[in-house]
C-alpha cells in the first residue's frame, strides 16, 4: 500500500468529477462534478495525511472538515441558484440561462 | 396564559388515566369477548325467514299452504315454492319445495307481513358464514322447518300473540263449524220431521 | 451471582469461543464467528424487541381507548406478530408498472441496513459495547442519514405522486429535525467531553446525596436536552404527532403507499428498530445508559436496565402517539427551526453555564435560567401563534 | 480622537443600517447625534490647528503587509483639513436637521439617513485622510453614497439614470486618480502624504519626482498630478467631466445641498488643494497648474454661460457651483491655494444656503421645480425668500457684507496676478458678471411677480427655516475672515496671525480688481433686473433677444449629445472594432497559414494561372470559417469558458511536468 | 461482549483486511461515481453519487481519518445529497425521467477528452513521483478530543469564519430560494 494507489484513485475521481462538470449541460450535474472534485481533493488532504511522517499534525484533517464544510455551503447555495433560475427561466440548462448575452 | 405545554399534560394524564382505568373498572371496557361471550339479543332482533310447524312433525305440522303470497311479495325475490301435489296431479295445500337464499334475502320481513297462515316467522340465527355459497345459504324445506317451540323460544311475545289468534282463530272456525253443524243437524231434524208430518 | 448474570452474555460468548478455540479453531475465524454471534444476538434481540413493541403498541392504544387489543393468538395476544409476520412474507408483493423497480426494491434494504447499524455503538450494559470507538456519537448520527436516502428512493421509485409527496414531507421533516437532534446530543456530549457513547454513560455514573442519579436529564439543560431530543427522535422516526408523511387522510401512507408484502414488512421492522436504536441513544445520552437509578437496584443485572430504560422511553412514545394529533406540515417545520433550534442552542449554551459556575447551587439557577426564560417566551409566543382561532371564510359575507 | 470624527457616522450609518423601516424617530436621532459628536470633535480638532505655528499632525499605522512592502492609512490635521473637517461636519449636521424635516413623509426615512450618514463618514475620511490610498477608499465611498442618494428615488427612471451617470462620470476621472495613484507609488514608495521625512508630499520625494522626465518632457510630478487631477475633475463637475452634476439633481434636495454643492464636489478642490505641493512640484507656474488653471476659468464661464439659460430652480444652482468650483479650481491653479480654500468654504455656506431655501420653495409648493410656474414666492415664503436673497447676493458678489465677494474677490486678484496669460482672468470676471446676471433673474422669476403656479404655496416648518437662517448667518459672517484687511485665513493656512490692516483694502492693485467686480456685479444684477423685472408667462427675454444663442445654452451647448454622438459612439466603435479584429483578423492570421500551404503547392503546380482565384476562394473560405471558429468560442456559455480552464490547467500540469522533468 | 474485531474493524481496519480495506470501497467510488457521470436520469445518478459520497466517507475511515469520515457521511449523505435530489425534483417536476444530458456541440466528447488528459497528466505526475512511492507509516489515528483540541485551538479563527460562511449561506440560500413576494 503506497501513497501511490490512493493519489490515482483521487486522481480518477478528480477527472471523473471534472469531466461530469464539462459535458453534462444540466446545471445539478455540473455542480454535482464540482462536489466529486472536492471530494477528490479531500481525498488527497487525507492520504497525504495518513502518510506523513507527523500525523500528530492535523492540517490535513481540519482542511478535509473545512472543505467539506464550505462543500456544504457552496451546493446550499448553488442549488438554491439553479432553483431560482429554474423559476424565472423554466430551465436548469447551463446553456439556457443566456439573458446576460451580448 | 397557561404555561407553555401545559395542554400536552393535560393531554397525556387523561390518556394515562384511561389506560390504567381500563384495568381497574372492568366497567370501561365495553367490548364483549364473541366467541366466549355472546351477546343476548333483543326479542326483536331478527335475522332469516323460517317457517313454523305446529305439534312434532315436520311434515304434518306445517302451516304452509303453499299460497305463494310470499313468493310473489319478497323484493329481492329469494323465496321458491313449488306446490305439491297428490298421485292424481290435485293440487295439495302444503308445498313441495321451499327455498329461502338468505344470500339474497334482506330480512326485511315483507314476507313475514303477508303470510296469511302465520307459517313464516324471522329467526335469530346469526353464525352463518360458510364456504358453501349453495349448500349453506340456499335454505331448504328441512333447515327452513322449525317447530312452534322454538318459535316460542326466540319470540316469546309475538309466538303467544300468534297462538292466541290462531287459537282464536280455530275457535272461531270451529264455533262456525259447530254452529254449521247444529245448523245441518237441525235441519236434518226438521227434515226428518217433516215426512213424518206431511205423509 | 449477580455480578456473573450481570456479565453473563460476555462470559457465555467467551465460553463458547473458548469452546471452539479447544478444537483448534484459528484465531482469525474464532474473530469472525464471534463477531457474527454478536450481531446476530443484536440483531435477535431487536427483532425481538419489535415484536414485541408492535403488539405492545396495539394493546396501549386499545386500553388508553378502553379496549382490549389483540388477545387471540397466543396467550395475551403476544403471538400477534408471528401471525402478522405470516401474512406479511404470504402476501402478494406487487410492484407498480410505471416504477423504477430496481430502486423500488432497494429502497427497503437502504432503509433496514442503517437501522441495524446504528446498533453497533450503543452500550448494553457494563463492557457490552460492540464496537467501541471514539466518535460514537457522530456515528449514529451519520449512519442514520441514510435513512433519508431510502425514504427518497421508496417515494421517488413509485412512480406515484402521493409517494413523491410524503418522501419530500418525511426528508423535509428529518433534515429539519437532524439539526435539533444533534445539537443536543452534542449537548450531552460537550458535558461528558467525549463523543463516545460509554463515556458518555460514565459521565452520568454515581449519586447524588446517595440516592439521587447523576443523570443528565435530571439537570436543566440536560431535561431541556432530553425533550428536545426525545421529540426529535418522535419526528425521526416519523412517529405521531409527526407522521404526517404517512398521514393517511391526506397521502394515503407516503412513500410506503406503494409496498405491499415483504418490502412493506421491511420498512416496518426498520421504523421500529430505528426508533429502538434512537431510544437506546437517548437513555445512552440522558437516562444514564445501563446504570441502576437506585444504589441498592445495582444487582439487577446492567443490560436489563438498558432495555428496561429503552423499553420505558418506547412505551412513553406510544403514550404520546394515544395523546397528541397530528401536526400540519407547516406548523411542523416551524416548529423544528423557530422553537427546537434555538431551544437547543438555549440548552447549549445552558450546559456551558452549568459547566463554568461550578456546577452547584448556582450553577442550577444560572443553567435554569437559560433554558426556562427561551422556554416560556418561544413556547408562550408559539402557543399564541397557533391558537385556533374562529375561523372566519374570506367569501362568506 | 480624530480617528471617532469618521467613525461616529460611520457606526451609526450601521446602526441604520440594521434599524428597520418603521423606526424614523431612532434613525434620525443616533445619525444626528452622530454627526453633533462629530462635529463637536471637529470643533476640537478645529480649535487645535487655530494655534499659532501650528504645522500638522498626524499618525501613520500599517494596513496591508505585502512581503516587505507594507502600505499604511493614516490621518491628517493641519490647518487645511482642521478647516474643511470643520466646514464638512457643521453643513452636514445642519442639513441633516434640515432633512429630517424635508424628508418627513418618505417611507424611506431611514434609509436615507442610513445613507447620509455613510456619506458624511466618508466624505470626512476623504479629508482627514493622510494617505493617498485611504483618500481613494473614502473618495469611491463617497461615490458611492452619491449614488445611491442621487437614485435615492429610484422608482424614477430619471433618478436611476442620473445615479448611473454620476457614477460612471465620475469612475471616468477615478481611473485617472487610480493610475496617477499607483504611478506615485511606484515613483516615490509611499501613499503617505507626511511622514516625517519620507511622505511622498514631502521635500526629498517631490524632489526626485520633479527631477524626473516621463514623456513631452513633463516632469513626472506633472504627469501624476494630471492624473490625479482628473479625479479631481471628475469629482468636482471640471469641464468635460461636468455633465452629471446637474443630472445629480434628482436626487433628494438635502442630498443636492449636502454632497452636490458643499461637500463632495469641494472634494475634487481640496484633493488638488491638499496635493498642491506636487502640482507645484516644478515651480508654481507648473504645467499640471496651468491645465487646472485654465480647465478651471473655462469651466466657470463656460457653466455660468449654460446657467442663464436653466429653467429647473436646481439645475441653475447645479450649474453654478460647477461654475463656482470652476472658480476654485482657477485659484488653485494659479497657485493660491488660501484663496480657493477660502471660496470653497465660503461657497458651501452659500450654496447649501441656496440649495436648502430651493428645497425649501420646492417643499413649498409640492415639488415643483420649474422656475416659470413659481413666482411671486416672496409673499407666501418669506423666511424662505430673505434666507434665499442673502445667498444669492453672497453669491452673485454683492460688495462688502458677503463672503462670495471676498473670496471672488480674492480669485479675481490672484488670477489676475498670474504671469502666463490674462484670459482666465478675463473669462472669470465674464463668469462672475454671469453669476450676478443668472442669480438675478432665477430671483425674479422665484419670487418676483405674481405666483404663476396652480399649488397653495405655504412656508417650511422651523426644523427646515433655522438651518436656513444659521446658514444664512454664517454666509454673512464669513466675510469677516475673509476680508484682505483682515486675512485671517490666509494667516492660518500659512501660519501667521492675521493682523487688522483696513489699508490693505486700499491698495491699487486690490482696488482696481474690487471696483472692477463692484462694476461687474452691479451690471449684472441690474442688466437681469431690467431683463426679468416683469417676467411672466411670456418666454425669455434672453431667448427673444438672441434665440439661437440660448437654445445653445438651453441645451447645455449640446455636451451630453455630443458624447452620446461620440464617446459613447466611439466606444461601441471600439467593441465592434474588437470583434472585428477578433472574428477577422484573427481568423485570417489563420487562413493566412493555409493560404501559404495553398500558395506552396500552387508554386508547385508552376504557377497555375488559376492560382490566385483559388488563392483567393480559399482565404475567402477559410477567412470564413476561421472567423466563426472563433466567434464560436465567445459562446457565452459557461461550460465553454470551463473547458478551456480545464484545457489551460491539463496545459499547465505538462508544463509543469515538462518543467521538473 | 466486547469483540476485538468489530473494534479493530473501526478504529484500525487496515491492520484488519490491508489495503484491501482501502481498495474495495475506492473502487465501489470510482465504479459509482462513473456511472454517475453518464447515466442518463439525473435521479440515478443523483442516487449512484449518494453511493459514491458514502464510499467516499467509507474510504475516509479506512485510511484513519474516521472523525472526517463520519462528518462526510453525515454532511454529505445527510444533507447534500437530500438537498441535491430536491432541487432535482423542484426543477422538473413533468419531467422526472426524460434525459438530463442534452448534449451541446463538442460536450461529452470534449469534457470526456478533456478529464482524460487530466487525468493522464494527474497519474504521470503519481506515478513518476518519488514522493508518492511512499510506504504506509505504522498505524496513525487522530482522536476526536485531539481534533476538538485543534478546531477550538489553532483554527478557532477557521472555525468562526466556516461558521459566518455557513450562516450566511443558510441565510442566503433561504432568500435566494424564496418566492418574490406579489
Amino acid at each position: 500500500m503506497t501513497l501511490q494507489i490512493v493519489l490515482a484513485i483521487s486522481a480518477v475521481l478528480f477527472a471523473l468529477g471534472l469531466a461530469a462538470a464539462l459535458s453534462r449541460s444540466n446545471a445539478i450535474m455540473i455542480l454535482i462534478g464540482i462536489e466529486l472534485m472536492l471530494g477528490a481533493a479531500n481525498l488527497n488532504f487525507i492520504a497525504f495525511w495518513r502518510f506523513s511522517d507527523n500525523p500528530s499534525d492535523l492540517a490535513g484533517i481540519m482542511f478535509a472538515i473545512f472543505a467539506i464544510a464550505v462543500a456544504a455551503a457552496e451546493a446550499a447555495v448553488g442549488l438554491a441558484i439553479i432553483i431560482l433560475v429554474h423559476r424565472k427561466i423554466k430551465s436548469v440548462e447551463a446553456d439556457d440561462a443566456s439573458n446576460l448575452k451580448g | 396564559m397557561n404555561f407553555p405545554g401545559s395542554g400536552i399534560i393535560k393531554g397525556l394524564a387523561v390518556t394515562a388515566r384511561n389506560m390504567a382505568g381500563s384495568y381497574i373498572e372492568k366497567d370501561r371496557l365495553t367490548t364483549e369477548q364473541y366467541p366466549e361471550e355472546r351477546p343476548t339479543l333483543p326479542e326483536n332482533s331478527r335475522s332469516f325467514p323460517f317457517l313454523v310447524f305446529d305439534g312434532e312433525d315436520p311434515e304434518s305440522g306445517m302451516r304452509c299452504t303453499s299460497c305463494k303470497i310470499c313468493e310473489k311479495e319478497c323484493p329481492p325475490q329469494c323465496i321458491y315454492i313449488v306446490q305439491d301435489r297428490d298421485a292424481a296431479g290435485k293440487a295439495l295445500k302444503r308445498p313441495k319445495v321451499f327455498d329461502i337464499d338468505i344470500a339474497v334475502c334482506m330480512s326485511c320481513q315483507i314476507c313475514v307481513e303477508v303470510c296469511p297462515f302465520e307459517s313464516i316467522r324471522m329467526d335469530q340465527v346469526y353464525e352463518l358464514s360458510s364456504y358453501d355459497r349453495f349448500g349453506a345459504l340456499v335454505l331448504d324445506k328441512p333447515k327452513l322447518l322449525k317447530s312452534n317451540a322454538y318459535y316460542h323460544g326466540i319470540h316469546p311475545t309475538e309466538a303467544a300473540e300468534t297462538d292466541a289468534r290462531l287459537e282464536a282463530d280455530r275457535k272461531k272456525k270451529e264455533a262456525a263449524a259447530a254452529a254449521k253443524a247444529a245448523k245441518v243437524a237441525a235441519e236434518k231434524v226438521v227434515k226428518a220431521a217433516q215426512p213424518e208430518a206431511q205423509p | 451471582m449477580m455480578a456473573l448474570l450481570d456479565r453473563a452474555p460476555v462470559e457465555l460468548l467467551h465460553w463458547f469461543l473458548g469452546v471452539l478455540g479447544s478444537f483448534g479453531v484459528p484465531a482469525w475465524i474464532l474473530a469472525i464467528i464471534s463477531a457474527l454471534i454478536i450481531i446476530g444476538t443484536i440483531i435477535g434481540v431487536f427483532l425481538g424487541l419489535f415484536a414485541l413493541t408492535s403488539v405492545m403498541e396495539r394493546k396501549i392504544l386499545a386500553r388508553v381507548q378502553n379496549r382490549y387489543g389483540p388477545n387471540r393468538v397466543g396467550p395475551f395476544g403476544l403471538f400477534q406478530p408471528v401471525a402478522d409476520g405470516i401474512k406479511m412474507i404470504t402476501k402478494e408483493d406487487l410492484v407498480p408498472r410505471t416504477a423504477d423497480w430496481v430502486v423500488h426494491l432497494l429502497a427497503p434494504v437502504v432503509m433496514m441496513v442503517p437501522a441495524l447499524m446504528v446498533l453497533a455503538i450503543l452500550p448494553y450494559g457494563r463492557g457490552m459495547v460492540p464496537a467501541e470507538f471514539d466518535a460514537g456519537i457522530l456515528y449514529f448520527f451519520a449512519v442514520g442519514a441514510g435513512t433519508e436516502v431510502a425514504v427518497f428512493m421508496a417515494g421517488w421509485a413509485s412512480n406515484n405522486k402521493y409517494s413523491v409527496l410524503g418522501a419530500m414531507r418525511a426528508i423535509a421533516q428529518m433534515i429539519s429535525y437532524e439539526l435539533p437532534l444533534v445539537i443536543s446530543a452534542i449537548v450531552a456530549a460537550m458535558i461528558a467531553g467525549s463523543l463516545s457513547p460509554s463515556a458518555i454513560v460514565a459521565a452520568q455514573s454515581g449519586f447524588a446525596f446517595g440516592f439521587l442519579p447523576q443523570w443528565f436529564a435530571f439537570t436543566p439543560w440536560g431535561f431541556a436536552a432530553a425533550f428536545i431530543f426525545y421529540i426529535c427522535a418522535l419526528a425521526e422516526s416519523n412517529r405521531s404527532p409527526f407522521d404526517l408523511p404517512e398521514g393517511e387522510s391526506e397521502l394515503v401512507a407516503g412513500h410506503l403507499t406503494e409496498y405491499s408484502g415483504f418490502k412493506y414488512a421491511t420498512f416496518f421492522m426498520a421504523e421500529y428498530v430505528g426508533m429502538f436504536a434512537i431510544c437506546g441513544m437517548f437513555v445512552t445520552l440522558f437516562l444514564g445508559g445501563w446504570q441502576a437509578p437506585l444504589p441498592f437496584l445495582d444487582i439487577v443485572p446492567s443490560w436489563c436496565w438498558f432495555f428496561g430504560k429503552a423499553c420505558f422511553v418506547a412505551f412513553t412514545m406510544i403514550w404520546v402517539r394515544a395523546t397528541v394529533p397530528r401536526l400540519r406540515i407547516d406548523h411542523l417545520l416551524a416548529f423544528a427551526w423557530k422553537f427546537l433550534l434555538p431551544m437547543s442552542f438555549a440548552a447549549f449554551l445552558s450546559a456551558a453555564a452549568w459547566h463554568y459556575a461550578g456546577r452547584g447551587p448556582l450553577a442550577w439557577l444560572t443553567s435554569l435560567a437559560i433554558v426556562g426564560i427561551p422556554y416560556l417566551v418561544l413556547g408562550t409566543a408559539f402557543t399564541n401563534r397557533f391558537a385556533v382561532s374562529r375561523r372566519t371564510y374570506q367569501f362568506s359575507e | 480622537m480624530i480617528a471617532l470624527i469618521p467613525i461616529l457616522p460611520l457606526v451609526a450609518a450601521g446602526a441604520t443600517a440594521l434599524m428597520t423601516r418603521g423606526r424614523r424617530g431612532p434613525a434620525a436621532a443616533l445619525v444626528i447625534a452622530a454627526q453633533a459628536g462629530a462635529t463637536v470633535l471637529s470643533l476640537l480638532a478645529f480649535l487645535q490647528t487655530l494655534g499659532h505655528g501650528f504645522q500638522r499632525e498626524f499618525f501613520n499605522f500599517p494596513w496591508l503587509s505585502l512581503g516587505a512592502e507594507t502600505l499604511s492609512l493614516g490621518l491628517l490635521l493641519d490647518p487645511l483639513s482642521g478647516g474643511m473637517v470643520m466646514m464638512v461636519s457643521f453643513v452636514s449636521l445642519l442639513i441633516f436637521i434640515y432633512s429630517v424635516g424635508y424628508m418627513k413623509e418618505d417611507p424611506n426615512f431611514v434609509r436615507f439617513f442610513c445613507f447620509l450618514s455613510l456619506f458624511s463618514a466618508a466624505m470626512l475620511g476623504v479629508v482627514l485622510s493622510n494617505s493617498l490610498l485611504l483618500t481613494f477608499i473614502c473618495w469611491e465611498l463617497v461615490g458611492l453614497a452619491s449614488y445611491l442618494l442621487i437614485g435615492f428615488w429610484f422608482h424614477k427612471p430619471s433618478a436611476a439614470a442620473a445615479a448611473k451617470k454620476a457614477f460612471i462620470t465620475t469612475r471616468i476621472g477615478d481611473m485617472g486618480f487610480l493610475l496617477g495613484m499607483l504611478w506615485l507609488y511606484s515613483a516615490s514608495g509611499t501613499l503617505l502624504f507626511y511622514d516625517g521625512v519620507h511622505g511622498c508630499l514631502e521635500v526629498g520625494a517631490l524632489e526626485a519626482m520633479a527631477a524626473k522626465t516621463a514623456c513631452m518632457g513633463l516632469a513626472v510630478s506633472n504627469c501624476i498630478a494630471l492624473l490625479i487631477f482628473c479625479g479631481a475633475a471628475g469629482k468636482s463637475g471640471q469641464f468635460p467631466l461636468h455633465v452629471w452634476l446637474p443630472d445629480a439633481m434628482e436626487g433628494p434636495t438635502p442630498v443636492s445641498a449636502l454632497i452636490h454643492a458643499a461637500t463632495m464636489v469641494a472634494a475634487g478642490v481640496y484633493l488638488v488643494a491638499r496635493m498642491f505641493p506636487l502640482f507645484a512640484a516644478t515651480g508654481v507656474v507648473s504645467a499640471s497648474l496651468s491645465v487646472v488653471a485654465w480647465i478651471g476659468a473655462f469651466t466657470a464661464l463656460f457653466a455660468a454661460l449654460i446657467a442663464v439659460a436653466q429653467t429647473d430652480i436646481k439645475r441653475i444652482l447645479a450649474y453654478s457651483t460647477v461654475s463656482q468650483l470652476g472658480f476654485m479650481m482657477l485659484a488653485l491653479g494659479v497657485g493660491s491655494v488660501t484663496a480657493a480654500m477660502v471660496h470653497l468654504i465660503a461657497h458651501a455656506f452659500f450654496k447649501a444656503l441656496l440649495f436648502l431655501g430651493a428645497g425649501s420653495v420646492i417643499h413649498g409648493i409640492h415639488g415643483e421645480q420649474d422656475i416659470r410656474n413659481m413666482g411671486g414666492l416672496r409673499k407666501f415664503l418669506p423666511v424662505t425668500f430673505a434666507t434665499y436673497a442673502i445667498g444669492m447676493m453672497a453669491l452673485s458678489g454683492v460688495p462688502f457684507f458677503f463672503s462670495g465677494f471676498w473670496s471672488k474677490d480674492e480669485i479675481l486678484h490672484v488670477a489676475h496676478g498670474w504671469p502666463v496669460s490674462q484670459a482666465p482672468f478675463l473669462m472669470a470676471v465674464a463668469a462672475a458678471f454671469l453669476t450676478a446676471f443668472y442669480m438675478t433673474r432665477q430671483m425674479c422669476y422665484v419670487f418676483g411677480g405674481s405666483y404663476r403656479g396652480h399649488a397653495h404655496p405655504h412656508e417650511s416648518p422651523a426644523v427646515m427655516t433655522v438651518p436656513l437662517g444659521i446658514l444664512a448667518a454664517a454666509a454673512v459672517l464669513m466675510s469677516i475672515p475673509a476680508t484682505p484687511a483682515w486675512p485671517w485665513f490666509e494667516g492660518y493656512h500659512t501660519g501667521h496671525a492675521p493682523t487688522l490692516n483696513f489699508s490693505r483694502l486700499l491698495e491699487p492693485g486690490f482696488l482696481t480688481i474690487a471696483g472692477l467686480s463692484v462694476v461687474v456685479v452691479s451690471l449684472g444684477i441690474g442688466l437681469g433686473y431690467l431683463l426679468y423685472r416683469r417676467v411672466g408667462e411670456a418666454s425669455d427675454p434672453v431667448q427673444n433677444l438672441l434665440p439661437g444663442l440660448y437654445r445653445a445654452l438651453s441645451s447645455r451647448f449640446w455636451v451630453d449629445e455630443i458624447y452620446g454622438a461620440t464617446v459613447v459612439r466611439w466606444l461601441a466603435g471600439l467593441g465592434a472594432l474588437a470583434g472585428f479584429i477578433e472574428r477577422r483578423v484573427l481568423a485570417g492570421i489563420v487562413a493566412l497559414v493555409g493560404a501559404a500551404s495553398l500558395v506552396a503547392s500552387a508554386v508547385g503546380n508552376l504557377f497555375d494561372k488559376f492560382w490566385i482565384d483559388l488563392g483567393f476562394d480559399s482565404l475567402c473560405g477559410g477567412l470564413r470559417d476561421g472567423g466563426d471558429l472563433f466567434s464560436s468560442w465567445e459562446s457565452g456559455r459557461v461550460q465553454g469558458y470551463l473547458r478551456f480552464l480545464g484545457v489551460g490547467v491539463v496545459l499547465i500540469l505538462i508544463m509543469i511536468g515538462w518543467l521538473l522533468s | 461482549m466486547n469483540c476485538e474485531f468489530l473494534k479493530t474493524f473501526f478504529t484500525d481496519p487496515m491492520k484488519l483486511v490491508g489495503e484491501w480495506f482501502v481498495i474495495l470501497p475506492a473502487l465501489v467510488l470510482l465504479l459509482s461515481t462513473a456511472a454517475a457521470v453518464v447515466v442518463r436520469n439525473l435521479i440515478h445518478a443523483a442516487l449512484l453519487l449518494t453511493l459514491s459520497f458514502i464510499a467516499l466517507g467509507i474510504t475516509f475511515i479506512a485510511l484513519g481519518a474516521e472523525f472526517v469520515g463520519f462528518v462526510q457521511l453525515l454532511v454529505y449523505v445527510g444533507a447534500v445529497a437530500m438537498i441535491i435530489v430536491f432541487a432535482i425534483l423542484l426543477t422538473r417536476p413533468d419531467q422526472l425521467t426524460k434525459s438530463g444530458s442534452a448534449l451541446s456541440g463538442i460536450g461529452p466528447a470534449g469534457g470526456a477528452a478533456i478529464g482524460f488528459a487530466l487525468l493522464a497528466a494527474l497519474l504521470t505526475f503519481v506515478f513518476s513521483s518519488p514522493m508518492a512511492r511512499k510506504p504506509l507509516p505504522a498505524s496513525v489515528s487522530a482522536p476526536v478530543a485531539a481534533i476538538g483540541e485543534a478546531l477550538m485551538g489553532d483554527y478557532v479563527v477557521v472555525l468562526i469564519v466556516i461558521g459566518v460562511l455557513l450562516t450566511a449561506a443558510l441565510v442566503g440560500a433561504a432568500v435566494i430560494a424564496m418566492e418574490d413576494k406579489p
